[in-house]
């Protein structure tokens, strides 16, 4: 950790972007966030996926998902509220069919996992146990657009406990629980994350959120509420992230309204290893990658040699 | 049998000309070299302003003529997005991806091409009837004459267009299923039939029904509101009849916008 | 409580917008959010306060306060971020100098009142109690930038209940606990706010939030932290709303992120019975004005006759 | 003793004209009758512009000319929304409220006026400079000649401009203070002297150190980041000396911009 300004690098000069994220090392710390970057293959054509640092899918339970009705999404100030509900085609359809594409490329995969009990959360980090080309199971404890009660394991400590808990035993892969933002002490979430055996934490989740169109007096998503991203939430992001990483030594994946360089910076300079970059890859699919080249660019004009000394690098 | 999409650009268009319309329309023209010479009738562009600022995602339009390096796009300022668009001038750049999502399939040969729309969907089916091999009959719906669009693009292919609308101000007053049903129900029609529609929900719905009573081939191109345009955010699905016959959801976006009409679960179906 | 919609009304006609905020009735139900509308003197140029359904004033603790040091504020993607710190003249300057300017008008007066210890905010209440021209008074229990421990009154349920207890005590004014968004269950806090004597609830404060400058890596706020307004919060706010008030009978005043009469509406479709303008205000100094005018329209082309009829008419 | 100000309109001004002026700001020029009369040097209107749309505050500007009914503004894009600003053209429509804030005092008639100007502070500074009973001198500081705005404006009044530019490609090669110190230090100077100063921090702060070194009266408008405008968000205070002695906040878009610079307490002070 640096606290102090340094005099810019030239530009010759390649900064090291690798970071570990626990056990796994990445080549960069720029990744998709789930959900927002389908099963990978939709954006093949317009993402060079060797450039980035992970690939993070779409939410993946035990047995497939038909999701929300629509409307799902609905577009608000400098945000998105969507309300998918987790639609996916159950872990064995994803193994066969999309895992297998993704193979192909060396950028690890992230799978996000999510389920409506605790031995659902397990039978699904089990399955992927033993799957080459899972990188890491990053939980989905805090999606909030499932009924069935998941809900409250990103809200509640004791639940958020045991579902973490229950995966650790089911998996040795790298186990990152992704948390919920609508908490009031994000830390204990954090600390509960550590204590349970994750090897990292990622946040922030979507913040619940719900639009009513005036006219009709009706709620604008099919399911009412949904989850609010984009823009929107960046500083809200941000301030969680800054709250975890002073709550935790574990590596944290922060996201939350990135779009540009500047943005995946400072969620590093707050305390995160890596960011994800979700909503704002609907807009302009390379975001990531651009991102990528930008912080080298970032950490040349910041005299750094390594993107780890940005890590909690925050001045007072 | 669909066509299958090519592959997929994005790509900064240079706005060539931008110019008011009928009926509160607008033509835009881009020089889009990637994907202008690539676009399939039926596809669509995904459109990225840069104003209003705090509008995030992009917007998708069909593509109405594709000559060359340039397209063009149809479009009604119906939100701040579109109204946005009418700002454009020569000279400026707008970010399309493109071209999107499985288009008409090839009309077949031996049948008459029979186009049914309203709104942008006149637009919309216009490169379907360039690439017919054989001119058909249009059928155009609107509220007034002045929603009655590009008659004449379509006449000079060749194509016979009949209109109605809904104040009677031109053409059959009344719903565009006024003169489709009496075109249909005629003994004397030709009996290989294909039908084309783009337009609203309503209206497709209404051309389902036909194609099914009739026993018709008939494919509809669907309007939903969109994310990424891509197939990843599972925002514009549509539920349709699986291939063993369940509901599932089919993405607008990639598996559509254009669907055989029979597959459709329609509202209260599915 | 209406979901069906009707016929429009003609144009003469005049919709009654009166609503009671427990024992306090008001003429309309649009109001200025506390510490966006100052001592209310501050716009008395721009705005026909007799138009206001309240006025609701800025902050006032026992003592003077002097709040944070600059930066206060930064503006983000569709909102701000504050962290005046709750800077204020104090009771006894605020009664004679600008409790005084405000009895001029008919307009409710609705004091903002906060402390550092549950003593504190009693004291202020009872200071509050016997004075004229208070026609009610809002609790903050919630505000994100003040570091003596008040935090804890707007997110721990036993810390809230004392000090809404404590005020009820020491007042007989109509009170209103104001809500704090950084909670996972808001249904509990209005539901606690219910039993321990409160006459209304109003919802929500600003969100925590935080920036930071990537190039300095300084935060952007001398403060680190602040409170997130504006058109981004809104969706949360709509959202905590419905939820309260689907745990709650008590009035609800509505506000995060409102600038068009639409946006009021869906306040009051979802549960509220009143609302507050906040940062909008400015932008557009008479953003509360056009509010209200705008409701008289809006009431028409859905057929009411009384604004009360909106209260809670989401159709699904 | 500084000047009270008059009522303050929400006014929708209308744009007359922009152009681009050298070191690059612009000048835009407004109609608005409301305010345009009434406006007294140093204060600003607060500017309210649509795009970008997810900016959601105004911008402070001070009025570099006002007359009859129309006032001109000379600013500089630096961010999002000057940059925006820039968009706007004749028969556009701009927001104001204003004027706003204390402006400056009238100047002391047995006083010569001494202006000390760096940036956008040689526009803010005219009207003052035109309202003084006499013409005085002026100090303009920039980085190169491109920087210094207006000198002869300020030489139709009368006023005589000394310039120091850093890289030293007008006038004195240095900082503003260097021409100065020099004037102040010179024995022959006249000896009752008024310094009015706007300009960045570091420059008002060295003014009045030298304001105090020769006990001089000395007059420094702020530029703080601003909420409201009005004096309700308590945005934009500075800590100054009160009236007993102790430190106070003071809001700048209220009590200032203009201030006594005896009684600001700079950033180490407070
Ligand atoms: C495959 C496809 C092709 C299309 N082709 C054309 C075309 O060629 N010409 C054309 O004018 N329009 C076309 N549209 C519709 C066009 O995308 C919408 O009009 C546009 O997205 C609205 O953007 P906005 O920002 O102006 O409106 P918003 O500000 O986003 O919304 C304004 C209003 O428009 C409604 N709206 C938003 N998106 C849609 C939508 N997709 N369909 C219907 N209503 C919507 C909203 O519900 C809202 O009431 C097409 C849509 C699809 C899905
Ligand atoms: C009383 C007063 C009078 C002013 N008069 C003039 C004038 O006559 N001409 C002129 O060009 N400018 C003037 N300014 C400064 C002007 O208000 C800012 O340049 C403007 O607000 C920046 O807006 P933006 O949206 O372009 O920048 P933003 O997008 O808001 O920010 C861009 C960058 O500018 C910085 N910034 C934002 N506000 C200010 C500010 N108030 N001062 C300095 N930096 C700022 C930000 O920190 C950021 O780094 C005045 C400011 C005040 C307080
Ligand atoms: C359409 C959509 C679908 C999402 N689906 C998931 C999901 O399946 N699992 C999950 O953990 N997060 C999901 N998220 C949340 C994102 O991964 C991310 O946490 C959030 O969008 C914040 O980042 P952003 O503001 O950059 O989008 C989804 C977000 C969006 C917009
Ligand atoms: C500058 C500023 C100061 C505020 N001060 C207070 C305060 O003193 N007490 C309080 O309860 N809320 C305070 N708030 C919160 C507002 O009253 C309101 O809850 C919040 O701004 C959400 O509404 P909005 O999005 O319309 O601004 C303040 C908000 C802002 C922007
Ligand atoms: S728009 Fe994202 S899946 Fe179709
Ligand atoms: S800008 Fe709001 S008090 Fe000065």
């Amino acid at each position: 950790m640096t606290t102090e300004r340094r005099p810019p690098l030239d530009a010759e000069f390649q900064p090291d972007l690798s970071v570990d994220i626990g056990p796994l090392r990445l080549r960069n710390p720029v990744m998709t966030a789930s959900g927002t970057f389908g099963y990978g293959t939709e954006y093949a054509d317009l993402v060079d996926f060797e450039k980035l640092g992970a690939i993070v899918v779409k939410g993946i339970s035990l047995d497939p998902w038909s999701g929300n009705s629509t409307p799902r999404t609905v577009e608000v100030a400098s945000g998105l509220i969507n309300a998918i509900g987790l639609q996916n085609p159950g872990v064995e359809k994803f193994i066969r069919e999309h895992l297998a594409q993704l193979k192909r490329f060396s950028t690890p995969v992230i799978v996000n996992i999510w389920g409506r009990t605790v031995e659902e959360y397990a039978a699904v980090a089990r399955r992927f146990d033993t799957e080459e080309g899972v990188a890491a199971l990053e939980i989905n404890v805090s999606c909030p657009n499932i009924k069935e009660g998941s809900k409250l394991f990103g809200t509640d400590l004791t639940a958020f406990r045991k579902v973490v808990a229950a995966v650790r035993e089911a998996t040795r892969k790298p186990m990152i629980p992704k948390l919920a933002p609508n908490v009031s002490d994000i830390g204990a979430f954090a600390r509960a994350a550590e204590e349970s055996g994750a090897d990292a934490i990622s946040l922030i989740n979507s913040v619940p959120a719900m639009v009513v169109d005036a006219k009709t007096r009706r709620p604008r998503l099919a399911n009412i509420t949904g989850g609010l991203t984009g823009p929107a939430i960046r500083p809200i992001a941000l301030k969680l992230v800054w709250e975890a990483a002073r709550a935790t030594k574990l590596p944290i994946i922060g996201m939350g309204g990135i779009t540009e360089t500047e943005h995946a910076a400072e969620f590093m300079i707050v305390g995160a290893t890596a960011v994800a970059v979700g909503t704002a890859t609907f807009a302009e699919p390379r975001t990531a990658m651009r991102i990528v080249e930008g912080l080298a660019d970032y950490l040349r004009r910041q005299g750094m040699k390594s993107v780890r000394e940005l890590i909690g690098s925050l001045r007072s | 049998m669909q066509t299958q999409p090519p592959s997929i650009t994005i790509e900064d268009a240079e706005v060539l000309r931008q110019e008011p319309w009928q009926g509160g329309y607008h033509l835009l023209v881009l020089r889009a070299p990637f994907i202008a010479p690539r676009v399939q009738p039926g596809q669509f562009v995904h459109t990225r302003l840069t104003a209003p600022a705090d509008a995030i995602l992009r917007r998708p339009f069909s593509v109405f003529k594709a000559d060359g390096d340039t397209l063009q796009i149809l479009y009604k300022p119906v939100g701040r997005g579109t109204s946005a668009m009418c700002a454009l001038r020569p000279g400026d750049s707008l970010s399309l991806i493109g071209p999107l999502g499985r288009g008409f399939p090839l009309p077949r040969p031996d049948a008459v091409p029979v186009i049914v729309a309203g709104g942008y969907g006149m637009a919309a089916l216009y490169l379907l009837a360039k690439t017919c091999p054989r001119p058909g009959l249009a059928f155009f719906g609107g509220a007034t004459v002045e929603d009655i669009l590009c008659v004449s693009d379509f006449e000079v292919l060749g194509w016979e267009v009949r209109v109605a609308t809904e104040d009677g101000s031109r053409g059959v007053h009344g719903l565009v299923t006024a003169p489709l049903d009496a075109f249909l129900a005629n003994p004397s029609r030709p009996s290989t039939i294909e039908l084309f529609a783009c337009g609203p929900n309503g209206m497709l719905r209404a051309i389902a029904e036909r194609a099914h009573h009739y026993s018709l081939p008939a494919w509809v191109s669907m309007d939903r509101n969109m994310g990424c345009g891509l197939g990843a955010c599972l925002t514009c699905v549509q539920k349709v009849r699986g291939p063993n016959g369940h509901a599932v959801w089919a993405r607008v976006c990639k598996e559509g916008p254009v669907f055989d009409a029979q597959t459709i679960l329609w509202e209260d179906e599915a």
